[in-house]
């Protein structure tokens, strides 16, 4: 973990309410996707977890929903802006574990830690695909760049782009052996009752610390009480009591 | 040059500050980050004599200038602390740690205190009459004289090391509960925990936290810890460890004159991993300005 | 279309959006601002049945997210309120106002309500119990369910208006004390007053406040007027008026989830001389954001 | 009084730790000297009182001095920055008693609300003199704005600038039958006493509202309670209580 002031290179929306930012800093703590930072919003106590998207040695984008008073504040920042970050927490997916076709699964802003991770399993030769789900097509993003990633099957919920839905409208192609998930709880939840193959999902909780201090976001799993911004955000499907 | 060192209940610190039980784990995280060894001391994770798995999840809501929590005394137990937490500290903090113990039930406060005190690196018994989040049968142990009395009278039966009594805010009166710890023989207090607290979801129109209420803690509470420390400092001879909504050098001077001899830092630790070690390299210069050469001049010097 | 009429104990409410006593003064402050019968009512200054100076200065402090005052009850006396502040206050207020009233002993009590109960503006009587009961060893009516029933009684006694109590937070059973006013009579609550705080003087090393400690308002203790508001809904049947630290439209409706009839806006009054018209403004939209036609909908929704 | 947002057109260190502010917005409800603003300093929850220094129909002048937290915040606001202001705040100077030959005495960051009031007294063809008390050589500031109005002295406490000592040490001119005085309080206690002229005297008390509504700020007086953000911030001699 690295504590410091990232500066703000770009900041835009992408589609509704939905934001993207390109920040500069220090990204020497970010070893796996699915790992996220946390940050300081102007004139809020607690910190706003946030994975990230994507990073390279001195660059990395956050995607970003604007749904209360911090992302409020994150959507007025502008380029040159610096904002307080902790970044490199919790462990990330494993992609040892991916098979040479695995499916991955994003719900709304659950998407941005999955193109991290697609964009490693390509560069180690695995042939991923992608659902993506949005309640309609106004809050469609990034279709583009995880298209020039892998195939990628777009659902909403009122139809209004891609199969009408739910992700798990979709049923898997047969050569996958292991799915990545990440989005709202119930879409997990859903996830891991329909999908037979194992499979990795990144959690959200309410966070005092965001690096293991607080015990703010324990939760139980079959191999003990786990903090999610510590052993997780990322967990073992198996691990998973719903 | 000035002098920061104090000393608590016979015990010499390098300097007052301390970080607060709950908010620094055994200190693990933090020993990642920087050279824990500059703390006056730190307060680990409240202890008690079973493992504890605490609340459900959410456990954390926000509240402006603080943050309530509802983690429920999540611990391993104190046999683990003693087997796997206290070894393991040894590797990166060689100074007395305060032993942050909680209980339910009177014998739970005694063993659990006794098992803490026959360990080498415990320099400090701090015993939380007061954690608002648990369900233990009614009112906590630290609302009424009566009760906190009694736990402070049967752990000081079982220890040799200075038992601190940590006293809950959320009461009428601190001051008369403060003297019957003293009455009953505790060595130091510690105050204050946190504040009972609640937030609610505007569009499930239900208590975020899943324990409906939590603990209220930040800068917010900051006035109310003041006040207490002022109002006991003048109630008992027994020295303080102040705390609640302290966040900078400039906070540790006004707890300490308000009365307190040491000082803790909560919730801070957990939106600025950095700031116990800040606040400690700021204390000589913010004392300096301010004209203070030896922190002990100033405890409870609002007071004379 | 929203509606946002509530009634309070029998008396109809455009809103239940109400400026807290204390901070509105007798409302010409405000009238000179806007049109202040947009609200839906308000707490006017505390009177007690004499003219009172209060504290001397520095009456105010500063904290994280609030304010410390030690105004001290400063009014001219429930005569001259009759004689010359409700009829000046005619010209610009047209709707039932509420007469806050202090004392210090329970003649007062009595005596200042009989005569605000008989004032044709003033829809109900707000009884203030934080103050220190001169015969009771200084200790606030409001601390011990026995006083607290003991003034509302005696108050119930003489007035035909309906009869509020407002609760101090600094107990240890807010609970307790709102059954013991239910059963003495009282027509609703308002709750809560302010927190008991203090802040020092780094340079001269003293309270700030003349009067040493003072009463905390504003956002930081928001999270503590909502579990109470939360916790005395739960013990009482009579209707809530929720206060402290609101100062948005969303702040409102948390505050009646939790279990408020009507709510009122007390420090805010004082950084932002528009915030109680601006709340009433955003309220029918935030209504709507929320799902919320009714508010009467949500008073204590936060409990089913 | 008005409230609103108004714009920094500038703001630049005049001396030791103090700082001059030129604002643009409404100054409608300007109407005397020695009246004051309460403005919102980022992340404090009470607003701070200001004098005017000087004003026109769109613009006007604030000095103030960085001793804490909001006046700190104040400096480091730049030309664009907007400001929350409660303006026209308190009654302010009266100049009619004033006489042909008024004394001003000010010391510190109490001088500001004494230039305009120079410059109104000038207007109505009075002859003021000033008295400008500091601390060192290094605090002084407006000296020259001052001396094109009229002639000034200046004392400073350690002597590095004009007569060594407080105001008190400089006896008035014997033409001078009227002072207006603004300054730290044991300065105006230590006037009353010295002075045996009539005046008048800008009070500072701590304040929760600035607009009369708290009683946050409420002083006994001869001539019964008064609010000094309301009745006062000026108050005459002779109503007041040491
Ligand atoms: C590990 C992790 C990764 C995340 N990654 C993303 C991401 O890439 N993109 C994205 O848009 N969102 C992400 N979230 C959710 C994001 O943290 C919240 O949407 C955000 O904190 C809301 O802040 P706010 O101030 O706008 O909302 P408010 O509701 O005003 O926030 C109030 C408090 O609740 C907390 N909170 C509110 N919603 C959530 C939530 N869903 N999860 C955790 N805390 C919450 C806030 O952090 C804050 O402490 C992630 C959450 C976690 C735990
Ligand atoms: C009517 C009036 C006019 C003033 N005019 C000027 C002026 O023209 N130039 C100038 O430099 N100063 C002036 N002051 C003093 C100025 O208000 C304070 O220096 C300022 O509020 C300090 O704010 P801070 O956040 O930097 O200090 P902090 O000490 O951090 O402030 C904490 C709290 O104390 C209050 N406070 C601190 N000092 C004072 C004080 N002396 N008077 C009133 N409240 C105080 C603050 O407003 C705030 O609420 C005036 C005060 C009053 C009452
Ligand atoms: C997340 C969290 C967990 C806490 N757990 C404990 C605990 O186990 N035992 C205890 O005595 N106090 C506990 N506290 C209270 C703190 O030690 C401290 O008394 C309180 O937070 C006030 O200080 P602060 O405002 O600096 O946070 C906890 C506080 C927080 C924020
Ligand atoms: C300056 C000031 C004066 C007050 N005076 C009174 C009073 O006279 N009577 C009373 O019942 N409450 C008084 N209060 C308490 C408020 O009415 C209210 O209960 C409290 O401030 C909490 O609400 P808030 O956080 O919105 O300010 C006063 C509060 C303030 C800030
Ligand atoms: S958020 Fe603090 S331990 Fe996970
Ligand atoms: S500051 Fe509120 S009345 Fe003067």
């Amino acid at each position: 973990m690295t504590q410091g002031q990232y500066i703000v290179i770009s900041n835009r929306p992408i589609a509704a309410a939905t934001w993207e930012m390109l920040l500069a800093g220090d990204t020497s703590a970010l070893t796996r996707p699915g790992q996220f930072v946390n940050l300081r919003t102007g004139g809020h106590y607690l910190r706003r977890p946030l994975s990230v998207c994507a990073w390279d040695d001195s660059r990395l984008t956050l995607i970003y929903k604007v749904v209360g008073q911090g992302t409020d504040w994150l959507s007025e920042r502008q380029a040159g802006d610096p904002i307080d970050m902790l970044c490199g927490l919790g462990n990330g997916f494993d992609t040892g574990l991916s098979g040479q076709h695995p499916l991955l699964i994003g719900g709304g802003v659950g998407l941005p830690p999955l193109y991290q991770l697609a964009r490693q399993l390509v560069q180690e030769g695995k042939q991923p695909r992608l659902i993506m789900g949005f309640n309609s097509m106004q809050e469609v993003f990034y279709r583009e760049e995880f298209e020039r990633l892998m195939p990628v099957t777009v659902t909403t919920m009122d139809g209004s782009c891609g199969v009408r839905g739910l992700v798990t409208e979709v049923p898997p192609e047969a050569n996958c052996t292991y799915f990545y998930a990440c989005g709202p709880s119930p879409m997990l939840q859903a996830l891991c009752g329909c999908l037979a193959m194992p499979g990795q999902l990144s959690l959200e909780e309410r966070m005092g610390c965001g690096f293991g201090a607080c015990m703010g976001c324990t939760i139980r799993t079959r191999l003990g009480d786990k903090r999610v911004c510590k052993e997780g955000p990322v967990f073992l499907k198996e691990e998973l009591i719903w | 040059m000035v002098s920061t060192a104090v000393s608590l209940c016979g015990i010499r610190m390098d300097n007052p500050v301390m970080a607060a039980s709950g908010t620094f784990g055994y200190g693990a995280e933090f020993a990642d980050l920087y050279d824990i060894n500059c703390l006056g001391s730190f307060s680990f994770k409240g202890t008690t004599l079973h493992p504890r798995f605490g609340n459900p999840t959410p456990r954390i809501a926000e509240s402006a200038s603080g943050m309530l929590n509802a983690v429920g005394l999540q611990n391993p137990g104190v046999e683990k602390v003693i087997e796997e937490e206290l070894p393991r500290m040894r590797a990166f903090f060689s100074k007395p740690v305060m032993a942050n113990v909680s209980g339910f039930a009177l014998e739970e406060y005694v063993e659990t205190c006794r098992l803490l005190d026959g360990q080498e690196q415990v320099g400090w018994l701090e015993v939380n009459i007061s954690c608002p989040n648990v369900h233990g049968g009614g009112m906590s142990f630290g609302t009424c004289p009566q009760s906190a009395a009694e736990v402070t009278r049967a752990v000081k039966a079982v220890c040799k090391k200075p038992v601190i009594i940590k006293l809950s805010p959320n009461v009428s009166d601190i001051a008369a509960i403060a003297r019957a710890c003293e009455d009953a023989g505790a060595d130091g207090l510690s105050l204050i925990n946190t504040l009972v607290g609640m937030r609610l979801n505007l569009k499930t129109r239900k208590p975020i936290l899943s324990n409906v209420t939590g603990g209220l803690s930040g800068p917010a509470i900051l006035p109310v810890a003041l006040a207490m420390v002022y109002r006991v400092y003048q109630a008992v001879r027994i020295p303080i460890v102040g705390m609640g909504g302290i966040s900078c050098a400039r906070d540790v001077v006004e707890m300490m004159l308000a009365g307190a001899t040491a000082v803790q830092i909560g919730a801070a630790n957990l939106v600025d991993p950095y700031i116990c070690r800040d606040i400690i390299e700021d204390l000589p210069a913010v004392m300096a300005q301010l004209g203070i050469h030896n922190l002990n001049d100033i405890i409870g010097g609002a007071h004379s």
